[in-house]
């Protein structure tokens, strides 16, 4: 039954899995959290290991390479941390230390920027560690198992690292398969070292100084070990779907066996891929499609993938790198690509084309997808492009051109003639229609709204339906107004993980979000959707008011989440804003979710369980009654309407007249 | 007035810490029997690691291991071709795990990960770095009772020979570099026992390390 | 013979004139007689006239005579000044060398050189007045004793010498007049009754009856005419327990007395006009918190400093009035000196009982005249003690309890359960601030039901006094020291065959409805003689009975008299038969 | 920071109030059973350094504990593992220069990890972290102290021949001043090392080490008691061994002893060690040397012409003299506890 986690927690439950002994961790985002998971249980007792609080990445890596000569061992980084490493990964793969690294992929250099691209796993490749790059959580998991059945494989006893892109893949929530740790104990054999330190009756020396005969033949070892981990991987992948089911090998072929265009890419991205070229798929005009998602990047299948072009007759193949050249002729996977192609096809083979997109935290959209499917079909019929990278979502250097001066003047003498002849067409480009729901929460980070939505996709998962929940990440602090995203796909044949941006649901976690000029909640609301909104003091109408919805079909709602909250001593409204949630939207039906949130809503259980059930009963789209607030004193009307007595002359008799003396 | 004495919290079970102001003192503890006195025992019997073998197609014939099927095994390793290796891990002697598996490397003589076992290795002839010869007068020699020219040799060239009374120390030739400083502990310290070219009065070397 | 001889000395401040006049009364006092005196300042601190009178009676009197008997002039101004006001048949001792052209015939006059006497036989002019009292004594025929016993006792303190010094010069003014006066005249003083009388001032039947009820803490800041009070009370309160401080100003007067009052202790302050002026905003306070103190008021002529020395009743709407609000206050008005007394001591039983401000309303010729009081007026005071909670009865403790009896039980500082807040906002029944408009209106009738509780109080049930026949037609409603004018212009009145009735309510705040609505119900006509410009009680009366008043109003710094009194009542009279009715706006 | 007290005794210390037993006391003379290195390392003739491998390796066997070293880059690594290794019985982990002591803590980790696990008995093992003054001073010190603070119970040893040796005598933290080194040449305007040598000690015990003691091969007795206390502390306890290098220092080959006793006799070297007791925090220092007749610092700059340029310069002895007189006032206390004088000129009067 598959479990909700984040890409980290699928990744710490790889190493948990494999019985890693030493774990010395460094924190840096987006891979921290799988280091805080494993501190976790290491400190509860519910993984036997030795965890070291490293002073820094270098330090860690070394760690890692020293234990890892006695047990096995492993440890989480990503961009910088990574560059820190990498001075002492070849002290791994050198003295041949199967030790293993998760990366969640995160842009490098200056400047600095915390979101994802794959600069840091371009920059390791030099290291000899096997590369494998996993899509989502449940390939993390599974890869890192694999990888260690591959790394400690006699035939290579090199380190191995299993990248996943930072965010949309490390802190995206999903459901995930569990292996049971008996069966993986029957495919991951428990770790022996060949050259024990702590053996007396043969004493070794790791890193001897070798001068240059030695050194090379050693290096001609090393390099002759990599390149069985090819064959391996392949391998140790099918033994993994023998035993739990999910078949890996080094790439995905996705969409027509027969396909003339052909995109390829590695790792997280290609979920957005994947939704466009189903679209594509059998239309009238386009040619065979595919989506060649590569898992396996060091050491490079080429053969493998060659070959596979070749079966499928392939005449123009667009890669997207998430890295740049950095003064190469191609970005590493399209250079990787192009010799591949250039060795096993020789002139045969299809003409390749290199795209940049997706670098520090950029979107890889479905449009994108479609717009490089077009521009192979362009290249499929002949028409010149150019042998340099194009760029995504770049206004002035853009992959096709209506007017000339939508560009900039220097790329135009440049690529003026080979614009002219890339047309767009509109085949392509024909807008998807969502065929999944989505939910989006407007909230302030800290008052748990994640929580609340991983809550949700649990449930939802429970149902039997496919959900993932990102939640977007930068470096606000607490109080800044946040998004989290939660797709819900009911056909459960094929996995979608990428978003139309057109919302079923809106939540406000707070009123004061509706004033905030950079937050348009409106925009992407479908038609018929609903706009929940957490106030205790706003009216439906009020709120119709502020944002002029106007006449467009959307319905507003309201829940006073706070004073639920308040009443049940709660500290965190997203208990209630969650059964609010499911009063909007009843597709995730409430009763049976009820069974799952009662073991995993956070303590105290009992309040938090009766604040959903409150959240769900007052959530309403009526105007809300204002309370009287009642008089505190205790004596009567009559007391109070007592006035002096007027003892004007009317009211006694008088014989008093007026007169005017004098 | 006399300093406050206190005792220092000490797990020393023969020695008492007495501390005065800022000094501490060492007292025989009463009631202690004196440090009991022990050789310096052998390598502790404590639990180690044990590396697994790895076995060529001649090694498995000529010693088949118990537990594991030999000719079965040496089928296999023979489909696999010479370089077939047998992989066995017997840390208390059963087999526990055995794995038949080509041998990945081009260059045979170089281990996994360069790594060097060190007891296979024979020390370095360095003989041709001196421009003297040290030789050791064995009758001078005080043998086990001294030892000084075998601490303070940069190279661990020097080893007694024999035991007790009859013991004395011996320069490996292979081994010195010719660096005298055996010879200046010995004229200083000890015997005055150690020839240098055959000779044993060198008078510039002794006026100056000695000033005489 | 004559019932009661009213008799005026007269001359240059400085000169002992006071003097002999307190000696006289002080004399006739012993021997039980009435006495009423009024006296004049001069608004000089040292020289100016000044004029003592001093009327004796056998029977009790309220008013200080109009007509002179006998005149007592020390130098020519006083002589010239005063004459007019001697009867006809009057009797004049004046200084020798006093020129007496163009005086009346009739006149008994007796002149005797004092100044030489004083100057040349004795040797020191201050004992001059020592001479013209032996000389009066010889002809109104006090016993020589009882005025040697008096001045040996007066300056025994001043030492022998002082003391030989006097007794001879009261002996050479009792030779003088032997040798050389023969009694022409026939005033005599009257006859003592059998009991000995106090003698005392307004202030100081004040001071005395604030002593006698319990007062504890007098906080005041001198000011004319009421500074006596303090002065009284700052020698003698500290023997009876109490403590006199005097404040930096009235503002911190009335403040303290809040305070002072507030934590348990019967506080009180007197002062005059221009001092109720500042302490108006803490009245407020006091009626808001519920606070019982008694502010006396002695009033001069005002308005701002105005006439110090001289009397006026114009303080009336100020302290009807006095503070910003609908402030509750009881307002009382004693009309002569033993009344002050009473007056006092029935303001703290009020203040006390039904926790409000209480101003008592005397003016400059109250507080300065000396009077005869009847001596067992100590014990039959007017009693009230404030209602307090028990210490620690549990539940949270309102101080400002809404309850039919009006009253809320208050906690002195330091009871157990008794915590509670005091504020000048407005508040709800515990105190704390509410401001929402149940509250408001709730809190305002309480304090007002109080007034209402008041009227029915056995405490202030007969406060008027009535005088002239209950038939008269014409009624004359008055307050303060012109009760004893009008006494007077009644008797007058009735001789002159036109019968008037007077009433005279002692409490100003909440007026004794139904008493002045039974007198009003009768009467056809209504004159309102009072010491102000406005006609500050006919302003009252009209705007709470509706009722046509004739108003007889002066500001001349002096009391009214009987004469103008008559004079109107006949005018009144005179109108009684014209039914000329000038319609006024009469509301519906 | 810490309560400092003082052993009254002067001189090697087999007891320490943290062990329940003294340790082996080798004594002066008598042979040694346990074997240090094999002989053939590419190290220069006469070195004094790797002489203090010997003795810590030997020291370390004698307490019959399996010896696990984890060396950094350094003299000391590439001359005993070229293309061979000379570590014997000692099995010998190289990761890398700057994580000597990261390799050290991984090391010790994995041990624990396989005690965990019940395959390997931990107390049989002793781990050791060995570098030169340049890994541990300066590229190191941030895994060293690192290590430190996190408390993990094993042995580092910083072998001090004050610059860096294996690339060529550059000028390190460790460089006395005045020093002429390739980085830090004798110039005509700017003379030498210009820093002060900083006290890898000072900065262990700050940082929370159990044990610390410095010590020189030459007395060699001394030497393997601290090396033996070292391993037996529970608690990170790091040692530093005076390490003449004949290249580096442009001295003969053959003046070890006489260097060494200069070093001791000016002061210039001070063989002492401290407890840290941990509860109470307070530490005891033992001064383990005191010359009997101070010698001024031109004596020791005679031998070694790394300070040839600093002997013509009066005001710069001068200076070198304070900063060692300013170190040896640390144990005024101890000495006239003995009776000995601290100053050099009180002395002489």
């Amino acid at each position: 039954m598959a479990t909700v986690l984040a890409g980290n927690g699928a990744a710490a439950w790889g190493f948990r899995l494999s019985r890693v002994q030493c774990y010395p961790y460094y924190p840096i985002t987006p891979s921290t959290a799988c280091s805080e998971q494993i501190s976790r249980w290491v400190h509860d007792g519910a993984m036997e290991a030795v965890t070291i609080n490293a002073e820094s990445e270098h330090s860690a890596a070394s760690q890692i390479i020293a234990a890892g000569k006695s047990v096995r061992a492993g440890t989480a980084t990503s961009s910088k941390g990574l560059l820190y490493m990498i001075e002492v990964l070849e002290n791994a793969a050198g003295g041949g230390v199967p030790c293993g690294l998760f990366l969640g992929n995160r842009a490098t250099g200056a400047p600095i920027n915390i979101w994802a691209d794959n600069s840091d796993a371009y920059a390791m490749r030099d290291s000899g560690v096997i590369q494998i790059f996993a899509a989502d959580g449940q390939e993390t998991l599974d890869s890192i198992i694999q990888g260690y059945r591959i790394a400690e494989n006699l035939r290579v006893r090199l380190p191995f690292a299993v990248n996943l892109r930072g965010f949309t893949g490390t802190h995206a929530y999903e459901g995930v398969e569990i292996p049971r740790p008996e069966e993986v104990n029957r495919y991951l054999p428990p770790f022996v070292s060949l050259h024990p330190l702590f053996a007396p009756e043969k004493p070794v020396t790791y890193g001897a100084m070798l001068s240059a005969y030695p050194y090379r033949r050693h290096k001609r070892n090393q390099m002759a070990a990599l390149s069985n981990a090819c064959e391996i991987t392949l391998k140790a992948g099918q033994e993994f779907a023998e035993k739990f089911g999910r078949s890996y090998g080094h790439f995905e072929w996705i969409g027509d066996k027969k396909a003339d265009l052909v995109v390829a890419l590695l790792g997280e991205s290609a979920s957005a891929g994947e939704v466009a070229t189903r679209h594509l798929q059998g239309k009238k005009g386009i040619p065979g499609v595919a989506l060649l998602k590569i898992r396996l990047f060091s050491p490079f299948p080429a053969k493998e993938i060659a070959q596979a072009l070749h079966r499928a007759g392939t005449k123009a193949l667009v890669v997207l790198d998430e890295g740049l050249h950095h003064g190469g002729v191609l970005p590493p996977l399209a250079q990787r690509l192009t010799t591949a192609i250039q060795l096993y096809l020789g002139g045969k083979g299809p003409k390749v084309a290199s795209v940049i997109g997706g670098l520090g935290g950029s979107e890889v959209r479905q449009e994108h997808f479609q717009l490089m499917f077009n521009l192979a079909d362009n290249i499929a019929e002949g028409n010149p492009y150019r042998p340099e990278p194009y760029w995504l979502d770049i206004e002035e250097d853009p992959i096709f051109v209506e007017r000339e001066n939508q560009v900039s003047p220097k790329l135009w003498r440049k690529w003026g003639e080979v614009w002219k002849k890339q047309q767009r067409k509109e085949k392509f480009c024909s807008p998807i229609p969502p065929d999944t729901n989505e939910i989006r929460i407007y909230s302030r980070a800290g008052q748990g709204a994640i929580t609340s939505a991983v809550g949700f996709t649990g449930a939802g998962i429970q149902n039997g339906y496919q959900l993932l929940t990102v939640p977007a990440f930068g470096s606000e602090r607490r109080g800044a107004i946040i998004t989290t995203d939660t797709l819900l796909n009911f056909h459960n044949e094929r996995r979608i993980r990428s978003f139309m941006r057109a919302w079923d649901v809106v939540i406000l976690y707070d009123d004061t979000i509706l004033y905030s000029p950079e937050h348009q909640v409106l925009d992407g609301l479908k038609e018929g959707g609903a706009l929940l909104v957490n106030t205790s003091h706003l009216s439906v109408k009020k709120i119709r008011e502020i944002l002029n919805v106007g006449q467009k079909k959307v319905r507003v709602l309201t829940v006073p989440a706070e004073a639920v909250s308040e009443r049940l001593g709660l500290k965190h409204i997203n208990m209630a804003m969650l059964g609010a949630l499911h009063k909007v939207y009843d597709k995730v039906p409430f009763e049976p979710a009820q069974g799952y949130y009662e073991k995993n809503v956070p303590r105290p259980r009992e309040k938090s369980l009766e604040a959903i059930r409150l959240g769900f009963s007052e959530t309403s789209d009526r105007e809300i009654q204002r309370t009287r607030k009642e008089s505190r004193l205790t004596v009567s009307q009559e007391f109070r309407d007592w006035r002096p007595e007027d003892h004007s002359q009317e009211s006694w008799p008088s014989a008093l007249e007026e007169v005017q003396l004098g | 007035m006399k300093e406050k004495q206190q005792i220092l919290v000490s797990l020393n079970r023969h020695k008492e810490f007495v501390v005065t102001g800022p000094f501490v003192e060492m007292r025989e503890r009463q009631g202690s029997s004196g440090p009991e006195k022990r050789e310096p025992t052998e390598s502790d019997k404590g639990k180690f690691l044990h590396p697994p073998e790895i076995l060529t197609i001649e090694e498995v014939a000529q010693k088949p291991i118990d537990g594991l099927d030999t000719p079965k095994v040496l089928n296999a390793m023979a489909d696999i071709g010479p370089e077939a290796r047998l992989f066995v891990y017997r840390p208390e002697g059963k087999v526990t795990r055995h794995e038949i598996f080509e041998d990945p490397r081009v260059c045979l003589e170089i281990q996994r990960g360069a790594v060097i076992e060190n007891l296979r290795e024979k020390p370095k002839d360095v003989s041709g770095w001196r421009t003297h010869d040290f030789f050791i007068d064995i009758k001078g020699c005080l043998g086990d009772e001294c030892g000084r020219c075998a601490i303070v040799c940069p190279e661990n060239a020097i080893h007694l020979m024999g035991k007790g009374k009859g013991s004395f120390h011996e320069i490996d030739p292979l081994a010195c570099k010719g660096c005298f400083i055996c010879w200046v502990e010995c004229v200083r310290t000890a015997a005055d026992c150690i020839l240098v070219d055959g000779k044993t009065f060198d008078p510039g070397m002794r006026a100056k390390h000695f000033g005489e | 013979m004559h019932p009661d001889l009213v008799l005026r000395i007269a001359g240059e401040s400085g000169e002992g004139v006071i003097t002999i006049g307190e000696t006289l009364c002080k004399i006739a006092a012993r021997e039980g007689i009435h006495i009423v005196t009024f006296r004049t300042f001069p608004a000089e601190i040292k020289g100016g006239a000044c004029m003592i009178q001093v009327r004796l009676s056998e029977r009790r009197i309220r008013y200080h005579g109009e007509r002179l008997d006998f005149l007592i002039c020390l130098n020519q101004e006083a002589l010239d000044e005063n004459l007019p006001d001697l009867k006809e048949d009057g009797v004049l001792l004046c200084e020798a060398e006093c020129d007496l052209s163009g005086e009346p015939p009739g006149l008994t006059v007796y002149r005797v050189p004092f100044e030489r006497i004083a100057t040349r036989e004795i040797g020191s002019r201050i004992s001059k007045n020592i001479v013209v009292l032996g000389t009066l004594s010889h002809l109104l025929g006090l016993p020589k004793n009882k005025i040697e016993a008096f001045i040996s006792q007066r300056f025994a303190r001043k030492g022998k010498a002082v003391l030989d010094h006097n007794l001879d010069a009261l002996q050479r003014g009792i030779n003088f007049a032997e040798q050389h006066l023969d009694k022409k005249d026939s005033y005599k003083l009257p006859k003592g009754g059998e009991q000995k009388k106090l003698l005392m001032t307004g202030n100081e039947a004040i001071a005395l009856g604030a002593a006698a009820s319990g007062l504890k803490y007098f906080f005041g800041y001198p000011i004319t005419p009421a500074s006596e009070i303090m002065e009284w009370l700052a020698v003698h309160l500290p023997k009876v327990g109490g403590a006199v401080l005097q404040t930096e100003d009235e503002i911190a007067a009335i403040c303290s007395v809040a305070g002072a009052s507030w934590a348990g202790g019967r506080s009180m302050t007197s002062t005059s006009g221009p001092g109720l002026s500042l302490m108006s905003e803490t009245i407020g306070l006091l009626s808001m918190a519920e606070i019982p103190a008694v502010i006396v008021d002695s009033q001069r002529g005002g308005p701002s400093t105005g006439m110090p020395t001289k009397t006026e009743q114009s303080d009336l709407l100020l302290a009807l009035y006095g503070s910003h609000g609908d402030a509750t206050r009881v307002v009382l008005a004693p009309i002569s000196v033993s009344d002050c007394f009473r007056v006092t001591a029935l303001a703290f039983a009020l203040a006390e009982k039904y926790q409000l401000p209480v101003i008592v309303l005397v003016d400059q010729a109250l507080s300065a005249r000396l009077e005869t009081v009847d001596p067992q007026l100590v014990e039959r005071l007017p009693q009230g003690s404030r209602l307090c909670v028990e210490p620690g009865d549990g539940n949270q403790f309102a101080r400002y309890r809404l309850t039919e009896s009006e009253v809320s039980p208050a906690a002195l500082p330091g009871t157990l359960g008794g915590e509670h807040m005091v504020t000048g906002m407005e508040h709800d029944e515990l105190g704390n601030f509410a401001c929402d408009e149940e509250t408001h209106t709730a809190m305002t009738v309480k304090r007002f039901r109080k007034l209402a509780a008041i009227e029915n109080d056995p405490l202030a049930q007969d406060l008027c006094v009535r005088w002239g026949d209950k038939e008269a037609e014409i009624g004359i409603v008055t307050w303060g020291s012109s009760a004893g004018p009008v006494e007077e212009a009644v008797a007058v009145a009735k001789n002159l065959g036109i019968s008037a009735q007077a009433i005279v309510p002692k409490i100003l705040n909440p007026l004794p409805h139904e008493e002045l609505k039974a007198f009003l119900g009768k009467v056809k006509r209504v004159i309102v003689p009072e010491l102000n410009f406005l006609g500050q009680l006919a302003t009252l009366l009209r705007s709470t009975y509706r009722i046509p008043t004739i108003g007889l109003t002066k500001v001349k710094g002096v009391p009214l008299e009987p004469s103008e009194i008559v004079e109107k009542i006949v005018e009144a009279s005179a109108t009684l038969n014209v039914r000329s009715r000038k319609l006024y706006g009469r509301a519906g | 920071m810490y309560k400092v007290l003082f052993n009254r005794h002067i001189g090697p210390n087999p007891d320490s109030f943290l062990l329940p037993e003294p340790v082996l006391d080798v004594g002066d003379y008598g042979a040694i059973s346990t074997k240090g290195l094999t002989s053939g390392h590419q190290g220069c003739t006469g070195c004094g350094m790797v002489t203090g491998t010997n003795q810590l390796l030997r020291a370390l066997k004698l307490t019959g504990k399996h010896v696990v070293a984890s060396i950094g880059t350094g003299c000391n690594e590439v001359i005993t593992t070229q293309n061979t290794s000379c570590w014997g019985d000692v099995s010998v982990d190289h990761n890398n220069f700057p994580n000597t002591a990261a390799t050290l803590s991984g090391n010790i980790a994995a041990l624990k990890a396989l005690a965990q696990a019940g395959a390997v008995s931990p107390k049989s093992t002793v781990n050791v972290g060995i570098a030169g003054d340049g890994g541990s001073y300066d590229i190191g010190l941030q895994a060293l102290l690192a290590w430190i603070a996190r408390g993990e119970d094993g042995v580092y040893v910083c072998l001090n021949n004050q610059a860096y040796m294996n690339t060529g005598i550059q000028g390190s933290g460790a460089t006395p001043y005045g020093t002429n080194t390739s980085t830090t040449p004798f110039g005509k305007v700017i003379r030498g090392n210009q820093r002060t040598q900083q006290y890898i000690l000072d900065l262990a015990l700050a940082a929370g080490a159990s044990y610390v003691a410095a010590a020189c091969p030459l007395l060699h007795r001394d030497l393997m008691i601290k090396a033996q206390k070292a391993a037996a502390i529970e608690g990170p306890c790091v040692l530093e061994f005076y390490s003449v290098c004949p290249e580096g220092w442009k001295s003969d080959t053959d003046v070890f002893h006489e260097i060494t006793e200069l070093a001791l006799e000016t002061r210039s070297w001070i063989l002492y060690e401290a407890e840290r007791e941990r509860s109470s925090n307070t530490v005891l220092f033992t001064l383990n040397y005191a010359p009997k007749k101070y010698l001024a610092i031109s004596e020791y700059l005679k031998l070694q012409e790394r300070f040839s340029g600093m002997r013509d310069f009066p005001e710069m002895v001068e200076r070198a003299q304070e900063i060692i007189e300013a170190r040896w006032f640390f144990w005024k206390p101890v000495l006239e506890a003995n009776g000995i004088e601290w100053k050099e000129e009180a002395r002489a009067s």
